[in-house]
């Protein structure tokens, strides 16, 4: 039964574009990019136990990195890609080593701070990032020679994408650092009497994260095609935090799922519902009096109990 | 005592720490030999836990030395301190609720290994890890429990597990943090057996409040009230002393 | 000279603007542990509240509105209290999404209720006139708000420190689990100091709103500047959201006019050094 | 890969497997309603504009029976929340989805350039509202056209007037930090100092400014005059304290077209009274169109409309004439692009004409903050006809300068 409904959506998402609008297709890709980015935001609060308000730190600045790289200096797009990557990944490294400093509420301002920073630097320094018009006439790459530009390429190269960020990110949470990192989470100094260093545990789980927040912020530039400050913003931080809670953070699948219905609401049922903001709201408050854990975790024990009376 | 310090297990100089104008440790000085089997007591609040938490290193004392076999490990981290052989146990219950004993137990040998820095071989594909955590949770008397989570375990078998995820570190020194309290007789007999069954090779200091079964225990007492050490040596001879019939009855 | 005493005194006076913003969240944070990201949203409605009551009913006093706007937003923050956040004691995550959501709720509402225009909160008109002192011209509300704001302080100050509500307060700051076993109602008591935060919000919003005006997006206008404060002065501590707030006046108001070009990160730069080395905040204690 | 799909697609489209899909495939070409597209920020900051924009326009529709050029219209309007991303998914949604054959607005600078590349490669017909110079200057569309004004065409005439009629000399801007403000200011400096004035003090403030009190202060007082590059509820903000601070006995204001709009004023009070601004547009314009109009919107939304509301009505105007010219065939996007760019029509700002970047060329009129009828209203006290994007300089010229900004062209003349 579960094994149909995975191929099921499996084949659906794979055979999207040959029966979806453009439209559909578009935002079923937006999906996945959000996807990833919420998944990495995972790692640190699901997993670490770190609740950062400043992730959209790394998919800014690997978008900015990017578009600059491309339209400014006439890079190749590959070259670009791992410059970017590379140059995230480092400020992540850094980033690790102020914000791990503090825990809890701490944490989360001083990452709240420094992407509040980010994106004063990007709003401000117009010479370089073009401040409030933010920067246009980005290209998509051509992997492989292949392009891009329709909408049915793109769903799928944000698919593979997709599905390779979550593979890599299954495989580090159940690896045995995985375990260190839940056991960090849980109890940091039985950990640390056990011979774990929780610090470093941390700080690598944090630059992993900013490496896939990077992977989603390349992938967010080539698809928006612009790029401008709201991308590092607290809103657009807070708003994959959201997600990922909704979702069930700590879980695999849930922060896709809760990325996934921030995203619905916003860009899709907003067309219907003038008042998708207050929807938002009323849903969060729902899943939080209904689902405390969220929606995937929520969904998980209906289904046991549906079972265990069934049985 | 004149034994030279490289030779000591756990040899604590001078160490002092206050919280605000509160002095919690005041001048403890212990020496502990390999194998020894000491134990820590002393009224409520007399600085027996702060003493432990400094010496495996989840506190800085304000002065004073740590030495583990003439090592000095003052300003190591305790993951330091755990890959120097020392391992500890908690007085209020520290294990993962939510895992499996097995895994409660691998996580402690992962501890010391490079292989906790793995990142993608799941932990429980360490054959020789899981095969060594069944042994430990053998020998305190819960294999049949482990692949049961932590959180279905009645209180005494979670005090025993606590002592396995020590013990599979196979420690050099070893702090117990009131292993006893809270158990039944019967359990307090199981667990006492376990800890008299440890190797000579690990030096166990444990602070307990049930003289009638550590007593048995200790080769060495040592008596703390208000930050200070106040008796210290073989345990009849602090039995006996006038100083510990105050501590205890006096007060 | 005259550049360093007016700058000053708008120092003093958005210092005291962002203590009325943050001592609810404070006290709140304090006991509850509980960071309130409704706390921009409660005072943006109590901004709403005034400016609406006093365009639609000239001839009402400021000082009348704000006691009424804190005890309705009061009211409406203990609903949510009892009905929301009780549940959700120890999960903290859950508590940021219902928080964060309600924020929501509360900004849409107002868009929905009142549009998009900014509405002006009237100065009482006895207070318009501005003060002249040794040939400086000073907006005079600023000044009452400065005042406000110390006597605030004082008030919060005796109702912790010497009544038995704040003795009870103290208590479950210090070790809620201890003060319900010595038989304080802690379950009231967050409701009642809930009620209290919300309340000083929504009074603050009106008293600030002559010179903010209630518009959309200012709850996530003020909702940052609650939270430096909070953070730089020290979490859980009155003393150091006071504090806090005037430093803040001091650093925003002084940045942003000799350094332009640090407009946007002359806030958070201290606050990111404060954290790095001292998690606790300027005046928070050791070990929470 | 694509064509291969669509073939694919096709072949589905009867079925109802398709229904996802349907929308843009159930209509055969020429039949059914002309589908118009409004991008409008209804939610967030930018709400205010947003909302007013798309009450004028189905007020427009609605006076016409939602009928253009004798064929029916649908109006699907999307919020844009202010947000690029927003933006850009909606546009999406509306070309991919609703299948509009045009799109009005949106409001924002960077709502506009996130989605211009989207809408030039669809070859989607687009009237803009938003101000961003470069759209119709170095890097303009064939599918863009703007029937506002760029953020520094109305400072030009404000510039000459405060030079011959108002005799300012020395005058100082503050202005959002933001383009649109870098860009008034830089329009207004480069005018009035090349008539032989000074900007003496530029100062820009962050978007979000609850306390603008630091700023006031700074003022420098013996300027002439303060010119307020606002937009939004700011330039009412800053007002109220500028005001507080007892400047308004010290210094004139003058305005750009959105500092004191009909939007604004609506809020204010007897301290607003003489400030001058300059805008296409003002409720009361007296010519026969905007008789129709700003009446009629005054009575059902009791208030005066504005900038926002003025430029989807305007919209819907050039928008009807120029469906009328092609025979409301909307399908045929090149034929309606260029009916927008080449009629002259007669709209309620006076006739618009464009240039050949896309750009309205029309009237500016210099304002004054009066009470009529117990409210305030923007009086027009001097009209400057025909005015292009270029003012009076060389076209040529100006395009060989980089595009405005915060630094350019560089403030030569600021006292310390």
């Amino acid at each position: 039964m579960k094994w149909i409904a995975i191929a099921l959506f499996a084949a659906v998402a794979l055979l999207l574009p040959f029966f979806a609008g453009d439209f559909y297709v578009n935002l079923a890709s937006q999906i996945y990019i959000a996807a990833i980015f919420a998944l990495s935001l995972n790692l640190l609060v699901g997993f670490g136990g770190m609740t950062s308000l400043g992730h959209a730190s790394y998919l800014g600045v690997a978008a900015y990195v990017s578009a600059l790289m491309t339209t400014r200096y006439g890079l190749h797009h590959g070259a670009a890609a791992l410059i970017s990557i590379l140059g995230t990944v480092a400020m992540a490294a850094f980033f690790g080593l102020i914000a791990l400093r503090a825990t809890g509420l701490g944490f989360l301002m001083i990452t709240l701070a420094l992407s509040q920073v980010l994106w004063g630097l990007a709003y401000r320094m117009s010479n370089i990032t073009n401040g409030d018009n933010g920067i246009t006439g980005i290209t998509r790459p051509e992997p492989f020679g292949i392009s891009l530009e329709s909408p049915a390429a793109f769903y799928w190269f944000a698919l593979i994408t997709a599905v390779i960020a979550f593979v890599m990110m299954t495989v580090f949470v159940s690896s045995s650092f995985g375990s260190s990192l839940k056991g960090v989470r849980d109890q940091p100094r039985r950990m640390a009497a056990l011979g774990f260093n929780p610090w470093m545990v941390r700080w690598i789980t944090f630059v992993y994260a900013g490496f896939w927040g990077a992977i989603s912020g390349l992938l967010y530039v080539y698809y928006n095609k612009y790029i401008h400050p709201t991308s590092l913003s607290t809103t657009s931080s807070a708003e994959a935090l959201l997600g990922v809670i909704a979702g069930g953070s700590g879980t695999l699948a849930g922060p896709a799922v809760g990325a996934a219905l921030v995203l619905l609401l916003k860009n899709y049922v907003s067309a219907y519902v003038e008042r998708w903001n207050m929807l938002l709201g009323l849903v969060f408050l729902f899943i939080v009096l209904v689902m405390p854990e969220g929606i995937v975790p929520g969904l998980q024990k209906l289904a046991a109990r549906l079972r265990r009376r069934s049985s | 005592m004149n034994v030279p310090s490289s030779s000591l297990a756990l040899e604590v100089t001078d160490l002092n720490k206050a919280f605000g104008g509160l002095k919690v440790t005041q001048g403890v000085s212990l020496s502990i030999r390999p194998g020894e089997r000491r134990l820590i007591i002393g009224p409520n609040g007399a600085g027996k836990t702060t003493l432990f938490n400094q010496i495996s290193g989840d506190l800085r004392p304000n002065s004073g030395r740590i030495r583990m076999f003439g090592e000095d490990v003052t300003r190591l981290s305790p993951y330091q301190r755990a890959h120097r052989g020392l391992s500890r146990t908690y007085q209020i219950i520290t294990l993962f609720g939510g895992d499996t004993l097995e895994h409660n137990v691998t996580l402690g040998l992962l501890g010391l290994l490079p292989s906790r820095w793995q990142m993608w071989r799941p932990l429980s594909s360490y054959r020789h890890l899981v095969t060594e955590a069944h042994r430990t949770l053998d020998s305190v008397g819960l294999l049949h429990l482990a692949g049961h989570s932590v959180s279905e375990l009645a209180y005494g078998e979670k005090r025993r597990l606590e002592l396995a995820m020590a013990l599979a570190q196979k420690p050099r020194v070893l702090l117990l943090d009131e292993p006893l309290a809270g158990l039944s007789d019967g359990e307090r007999a199981t667990v006492k057996a376990l800890v008299a069954s440890i190797s000579k090779d690990t030096t166990v200091v444990m602070i307990e409040h049930d003289m009638d079964t550590a007593l048995d225990l200790a080769e060495t007492v040592t008596l703390l009230n208000y930050g200070r050490v106040i008796v210290d040596g073989e345990r009849d001879q602090v039995i006996a002393d006038e100083r510990t019939r105050e501590v205890y009855l006096g007060a | 000279m005259q550049f360093w005493i007016i700058q000053g005194l708008n120092s003093l006076s958005l210092g005291g603007l962002l203590f009325l913003l943050s001592s609810g969240f404070s006290l709140i944070f304090g006991l509850m542990r509980l960071a309130n990201l409704t706390h921009g949203a409660f005072f943006m409605l109590g901004t709403y509240f005034g400016a609406i009551a006093m365009r639609d009913y000239s001839g009402l006093d400021l000082w009348v509105t704000a006691i009424g706007a804190g005890i309705i937003v009061a009211a409406l923050g203990g609903l949510f209290e009892r009905l929301v956040l009780t549940r959700l004691k120890s999960n903290p995550l859950g508590q940021v999404l219902v928080t964060l959501g309600m924020a929501f709720i509360i900004s849409d509402a107002c868009l929905v209720l009142w549009g998009g225009d900014s509405i002006p909160v009237p100065t009482p008109h006895y207070l318009q006139a501005p003060t002249r002192l040794f040939g400086f011209v000073f907006p005079t509300y600023r000044l009452v708000l400065v005042g406000i704001a110390v006597a605030a302080a004082i008030g919060l100050y005796v109702l912790i420190d010497r009544t038995r509500l704040g003795a009870m307060i103290r208590a479950g700051v210090d070790d809620s689990q201890m003060a319900r076993a010595v038989g304080i109602p802690v379950s009231r008591l967050f409701t009642i100091v809930f009620c209290l935060g919300a309340g000083i919000a929504g009074a603050a919003g009106v008293l600030g709103g002559p010179i903010l005006s209630a518009y959309p997006g200012l709850d996530a206008d003020m909702l940052p500047l609650a939270l430096i404060v909070v953070i730089l002065g020290g979490i859980g501590s009155l003393f150091g959201a006071f504090v806090g707030s005037f430093i803040i006046g001091f650093i925003y108001t002084f940045g942003t006019v000799l350094f332009p070009e640090l407009a946007y990160i002359i806030l958070f730069l201290p606050m990111i050094f404060v954290i790095a080395f001292r998690p606790q905040g300027l005046f928070g204690r050791l070990g929470t | 890969m694509t064509i291969s799909r669509r073939q694919f697609v096709s072949t589905l489209a009867g079925a109802s497997a398709a229904s996802l899909a349907s929308p843009g495939l159930s209509f055969a070409q020429g039949s059914g309603p002309i589908r118009v597209g409004l991008l409008a920020a209804k939610t967030g900051p930018l709400a205010s504009g947003g909302i007013d924009m798309e009450l004028a326009l189905t007020m427009f529709l609605k006076d016409r029976d939602n009928t253009l050029a004798g064929r029916k219209v649908e109006l699907i309007v999307a919020d844009t929340a202010g947000v690029p991303a927003t933006a850009r998914t909606k546009t999406q949604e509306l070309v991919e989805k609703n299948n509009v054959h045009c799109i009005i607005g949106p409001l924002a600078a960077f709502e506009a350039l996130a989605i211009i590349d989207y809408l030039t490669e669809k070859e989607i017909p687009t009237l803009g509202v938003s101000a961003a110079e470069d759209m119709t200057q170095r890097h303009p569309s064939p599918w863009y056209v703007r029937l506002t004004s760029t953020s520094a065409q109305c400072t030009y005439p404000l510039a000459d007037y405060s030079l011959k009629e108002l005799k300012y000399k020395k005058i100082v801007t503050i202005a959002d930090d933001f383009a649109y403000g870098h860009e008034m200011c830089a329009g207004f400096q480069r005018a009035f100092e090349d008539g032989g004035g000074k900007i003496i003090q530029k100062i820009f403030t962050p978007l979000a400014t609850p306390d603008y009190g630091s700023y006031v202060a700074q003022v420098k007082t013996d300027a002439d005059a303060l010119f307020l590059g606002t937009a939004g509820s700011n330039g009412f903000r800053f007002l109220r304290q500028f005001i507080e601070y007892g400047l308004k006995d010290k210094i004139a204001v003058i305005g750009g077209m959105t500092a004191l709009d009909e939007s604004v004023l609506r809020n204010m009070g007897d301290e607003a009274l003489g400030i001058i601004t300059t805008s296409w547009y003002s409720a009361t314009l007296d010519n026969p169109l905007n008789k129709a109009f700003a009446p009629a919107f005054r009575k059902q939304f009791k208030y005066d409309p504005g900038y926002y509301a003025a430029s989807t009505y305007l919209s819907g105007q050039v928008l009807e004439g120029a469906l009328k010219t092609i025979k409301a065939n909307a399908e045929d996007k090149k034929a309606l692009m260029a009916a927008i760019r080449g009629n002259n029509v007669d709209t309620i700002r006076g006739l618009v004409k464009f240039d050949e970047f896309g750009n309205v060329i029309g009237n500016v009129y210099i304002r004054k903050v009066t009470r009529s009828d117990g409210r305030l209203v923007n009086s027009v006290i001097k009209t400057y006809p025909d005015v292009s994007q270029f003012w009076t300089y060389d076209k040529k010229e100006f395009l060989k300068n980089p595009v405005y900004s915060r630094d350019y062209p560089p403030a030569k003349n600021l006292e310390l």
